[in-house]
């Protein structure tokens, strides 16, 4: 019984999931009528502002480089903080333990 | 339906399954498996949002002259979060390990210590 | 000094988690030096929080920025240009939050040098403890959503592997792995909203991003997902399932830690309903979700803590039970705040004044509790008893941990509670009913507990035990006099610096975009 | 056969093709801020050797190639040395990237006609390449840390 109701509600859930990702729309900027959001973004003002300044501020080629090292290097860093938490997690878990805490 | 977002219908079919892997299944293992299918989705999902149509990739080295470029935010998003990803399943699969250690089974239904 | 002020939420940040990355190194040349680096940075980080709420207290709570990686950019920015860098917002709520990290970790780092003198992974448990304070002052500090992510999977790996961290125990393991795996959930949750957000709105800073959302499907299914996602993580009841695990199997200063990090998960929660969607959502209906997941909690985390035979299960539930007082008040003010009248923020300073409070109580309770396993060798409490004649102090101190966090009238949690009682009661009689009959039931879980460990004669088992060493002792006297300080003067801490918190959430959404966008 | 990795074949064809692997890492991470790649991809793509030594020889195999202390220590390094990157503009803002378009001899070298294609200028970019390599070294060591530790510790318990 559990289960079946579950099952409804997961079936209620992915049939939502499934209809919101494909009715994602944007504007057409000529003909402003309203076309799948893939391969059209809309609102990509900060995006043109990396690709068009990355080389003259940062002076870097790859444009990702450029963003994820210094338009948002603290991300990056984060990143690198998560990595490593994980890194001593595992160490952590693995250690050798003392006599008396086996 | 809208055939012209297909590639978000994929990512949102990879987080179908794996929600379906979290709920149904009873084995530790697969639950691990499950919360990397949706980790899946929604990087494709991430990246799949910042396709432009006929873009290029956002790099300078040798690029047709001209060209217009697929958006580099996404892009540095989703490796941000692959690299979490990896980290998050490397620390869950250890804890796997162990539970298996104390308790001789990947069952969730027999790891039941906790409970009230 | 004013260097000092100016770069004070990026410090905050990247001096724990410099301590984190040296740690393992340091402790190679032995625990002393280890020890004292920890302390130092913790110590730093402590002052660290309290200049920036001095800073931001004496401006009345107005929002600060800081650009990271700056340089090109002046603030205001100039008309229909957007922030491209990653920006630190501190206003009143941030800064009070940081005050509240700072307390808990400077008295968990304290306590733990003793708790885990004779333990092996030394090392590696302090860099955990530091990567989980970065995270959480992350969490409290930053004004962009993305980063925001990034800081709330730091905490959750860290807090996983401190969860973890007692391998020999079977049930650690089994709380970590659930830990890990509902927090990755969680995580993930927010993740695809910062997705949906972005994909919409072209950027993730939570100024920009509050001034164009206009509350489309799109829009909307991230909130669900927002509020989801930050509900599990802190630790609301539907999702409650990890929280007493987590809370009960991890080491006792860590427990305290935890309890951070959730309130810092419900102060993102905040932040998202009162700032992100602020303007483009009907504030009433979120305001009674958000009461309704708040009497959910506090009922089951009660109940369930009447029930309980293990003493830091209990002090767990307890625990999560407080995470509901906190959403209670809050979701009250978000309930009226579309009229603004005063009650509302009075609700909002009791639900805001309460985190501080149960920060205090709760990480007293731990420590007491942590104290009182390790003399006694056990965690159930129908096999102690008698253990008040040879641990007075911790006795003394879990009793004051207790009444307080039940809301008995001289202590801290009763300033705060009553402001609660107050509000809600004129929004709704019966959710003051329900609140003020599940304090009282908290009371007598903690009486029934105090009397099972502490009271009852002495005997045989008890003879070895003792109060622990001073290590210990110090960051519970301390917590003892932060509570007593707040509970005789409440008025002097409410009026300096719970209403500028409560003010920058509740009346601060333009003041904290205009701070972005200049004034729009 | 236990512990002794996998067959004849593949020991060989790894003994061949594991400093390749390491190369084209190193490669991916020095030209990060020019062609796609970076401190990430690169780490990773040098770990992988390591892993894939681990499953050709064992674990035994690994005794005197690899030291697990010198991989965590290595690792932490890493992370201070991009810790203290960011520190550097600690004068304007944290993160602040101080060499880039300098004209300093680190990287500071700037882009002629930017907006457009060129073939890559190697020493500009300031802080982002030495950032690469603090990422790189990190990420290399990291996860060839994690995935030993968790062969060897989880092979121990099997032969106990």
């Amino acid at each position: 019984m559990r289960k079946a109701l579950l099952f409804v509600a997961f079936l209620f859930v992915s049939a939502f999931l499934l209809l919101a990702a494909s009715e994602l729309k944007s504007l057409d900027p000529q003909t402003q009528t309203e076309i799948p959001r893939f391969g059209s973004p809309q609102a990509v003002t900060m995006d043109d502002y990396f690709i068009d300044h990355a080389q003259g501020e940062i002076a870097v080629n790859n444009v990702v480089t450029a963003v994820v090292f210094d338009y948002r290097g603290f991300d990056t860093l984060g990143e690198a903080t998560v990595l490593f938490a994980a890194v001593v997690g595992v160490l952590a878990l693995f250690r050798r333990l003392r006599e008396d805490e086996r | 339906m809208n055939i012209g977002n297909l590639p978000f219908v994929v990512a949102a079919l990879l987080v179908v399954f794996g929600l379906y892997t979290l709920l149904f299944k009873r084995n530790l293992i697969k639950l691990v498996i499950g919360i990397t299918l949706i980790e899946t989705g929604v990087n494709l999902f991430l990246v799949t949002l910042g396709y432009r149509t006929g873009g290029i990739s956002p790099i300078y080295t040798y690029a047709p002259e001209a060209q217009q470029m697929v958006l580099p935010t996404p892009q540095a998003l989703t490796l941000t979060s692959i690299v979490i990803g990896l980290a998050t399943t490397a620390l869950l699969l250890s804890f796997a390990v162990f539970v298996h250690r104390h308790y001789g089974t990947l069952d969730v239904r027999k790891v039941k210590e906790l409970k009230g | 000094m004013t260097a000092l002020t100016t770069h004070a939420p990026v410090l905050l940040i990247a001096v724990p988690l410099l301590g984190a990355f040296a740690a393992p190194l340091v402790g190679k040349l032995g625990r002393g030096v280890r020890n004292t680096l920890i302390g130092l940075i913790v110590l730093f980080v402590a002052l660290l929080a309290a200049l920036l709420a001095v800073d931001v207290f004496g401006a009345g709570g107005a929002p600060t920025v800081y650009e990271l990686g700056g340089g090109t950019f002046t603030f205001p920015l100039s008309g229909g240009q957007i922030p491209v860098r990653i920006l630190f917002e501190v206003d009143g709520m941030s800064a009070f939050m940081g005050l509240i990290t700072a307390l808990i970790v400077l008295t968990g780092a304290v306590f733990s040098f003793s708790y885990w003198k004779e333990r092996s992974g030394g090392n590696l448990y302090f860099s955990l403890f530091l990567l989980l304070t970065a995270g959480i002052f992350g969490m409290q500090l930053t004004g962009d959503m993305f980063n925001f992510f990034v800081f709330l999977e730091i905490t959750s790996i860290a807090a996983a592997g401190l969860v973890g961290f007692r391998v020999w125990l079977k049930q650690s393991q089994e709380a970590g792995f659930k830990v890990m795996a509902m927090y990755t959930l969680s995580g993930l949750f927010v993740l695809l909203a910062v997705g949906l957000l972005y994909g919409q709105h072209g950027h993730l800073n939570i100024a920009t991003l509050a001034s164009s959302i206009t509350g489309g499907l799109v829009d909307m299914i991230a909130l669900g997902l927002l509020l989801t996602g930050l509900a599990m993580k802190a630790g609301a009841v539907p999702m409650h399932m990890w929280a007493p695990d987590a809370y009960g199997e991890a080491p006792a200063p860590t427990s305290a830690v935890l309890v951070a990090n959730s309130q810092a998960s419900l102060y993102g929660l905040f932040r998202i309903l009162f700032t992100l969607f602020g303007a483009s959502v009907s504030p009433s209906a979120l305001g009674w979700i958000v009461i309704v997941l708040a009497l959910l909690t506090i009922f089951v985390g009660v109940t369930m803590a009447l029930i309980q035979h293990d003493l830091k299960r209990l002090v767990a539930y307890g625990a999560v039970s407080q995470i509901g007082y906190m959403m209670l008040g809050v979701g009250v003010g978000l309930a009226v705040s579309a009229t603004k009248p005063g009650y509302g923020l009075v609700a909002m300073q009791g639900g805001i004044f309460h985190m501080l409070n149960d920060a205090a109580c709760v990480g007293l309770l731990f420590f007491a509790s942590g104290a009182v396993i390790r003399a006694s060798g056990t965690r159930d409490l129908n096999r102690m008893g008698g253990l008040g004649h040879r641990m007075m102090w911790t006795s003394i101190f879990f009793a004051i941990g207790a009444v307080a966090l039940a809301g008995v009238p001289p202590f801290n949690g009763f300033a705060s509670k009553y402001l609660i009682y107050e509000a809600s009661f004129k929004l709704s009689p019966f959710l003051a009913v329900i609140a003020v009959l599940s304090s009282i039931l908290l009371l007598a879980v903690f009486v029934k507990a105090f009397q099972a460990a502490f009271l009852g004669p002495k005997t045989d088992a008890t003879a070895h035990v003792s109060d622990p060493s001073v290590g210990m002792m110090v960051p519970m006297a301390a917590l003892v006099l932060v509570i007593l300080v707040f509970g005789l003067f409440p008025g002097f801490f409410v009026d300096h610096i719970v209403t500028p918190a409560a003010k920058a959430l509740w009346l601060g959404r333009d003041a904290y975009i205009g701070a972005v966008l200049g004034g729009i | 056969m236990k512990d002794q990795g996998m067959s004849v074949i593949v020991r060989t064809i790894t003994r061949f093709v594991y400093g390749l692997i390491i190369v084209f890492g190193f490669y991916v991470i020095m030209h990060g801020h020019l062609t796609p790649g970076g401190g990430f991809q690169g780490g990773a793509v040098v770990a992988s050797a390591f892993a894939l030594l681990l499953v050709a020889f064992g674990s035994a195999g690994l005794k005197g190639r690899i030291n697990l202390h010198w991989l965590q220590s290595l690792e932490e390094v890493g992370a201070l040395a991009f810790l203290a990157l960011g520190f550097l503009g600690i004068g304007t803002a944290f993160f602040y990237n101080l060499f880039a378009g300098s004209g300093g001899f680190l990287f500071g070298a700037s882009v002629p006609n930017p907006g457009h294609p060129n073939p890559g200028i190697f020493t500009a970019g300031g802080t982002v390449p030495l950032m690469n390599w603090a990422v790189g070294l990190k990420v290399m060591t990291g996860i060839a840390a994690v995935v030993i530790i968790m062969l060897v510790g989880s092979r121990k318990e099997e032969a106990e």
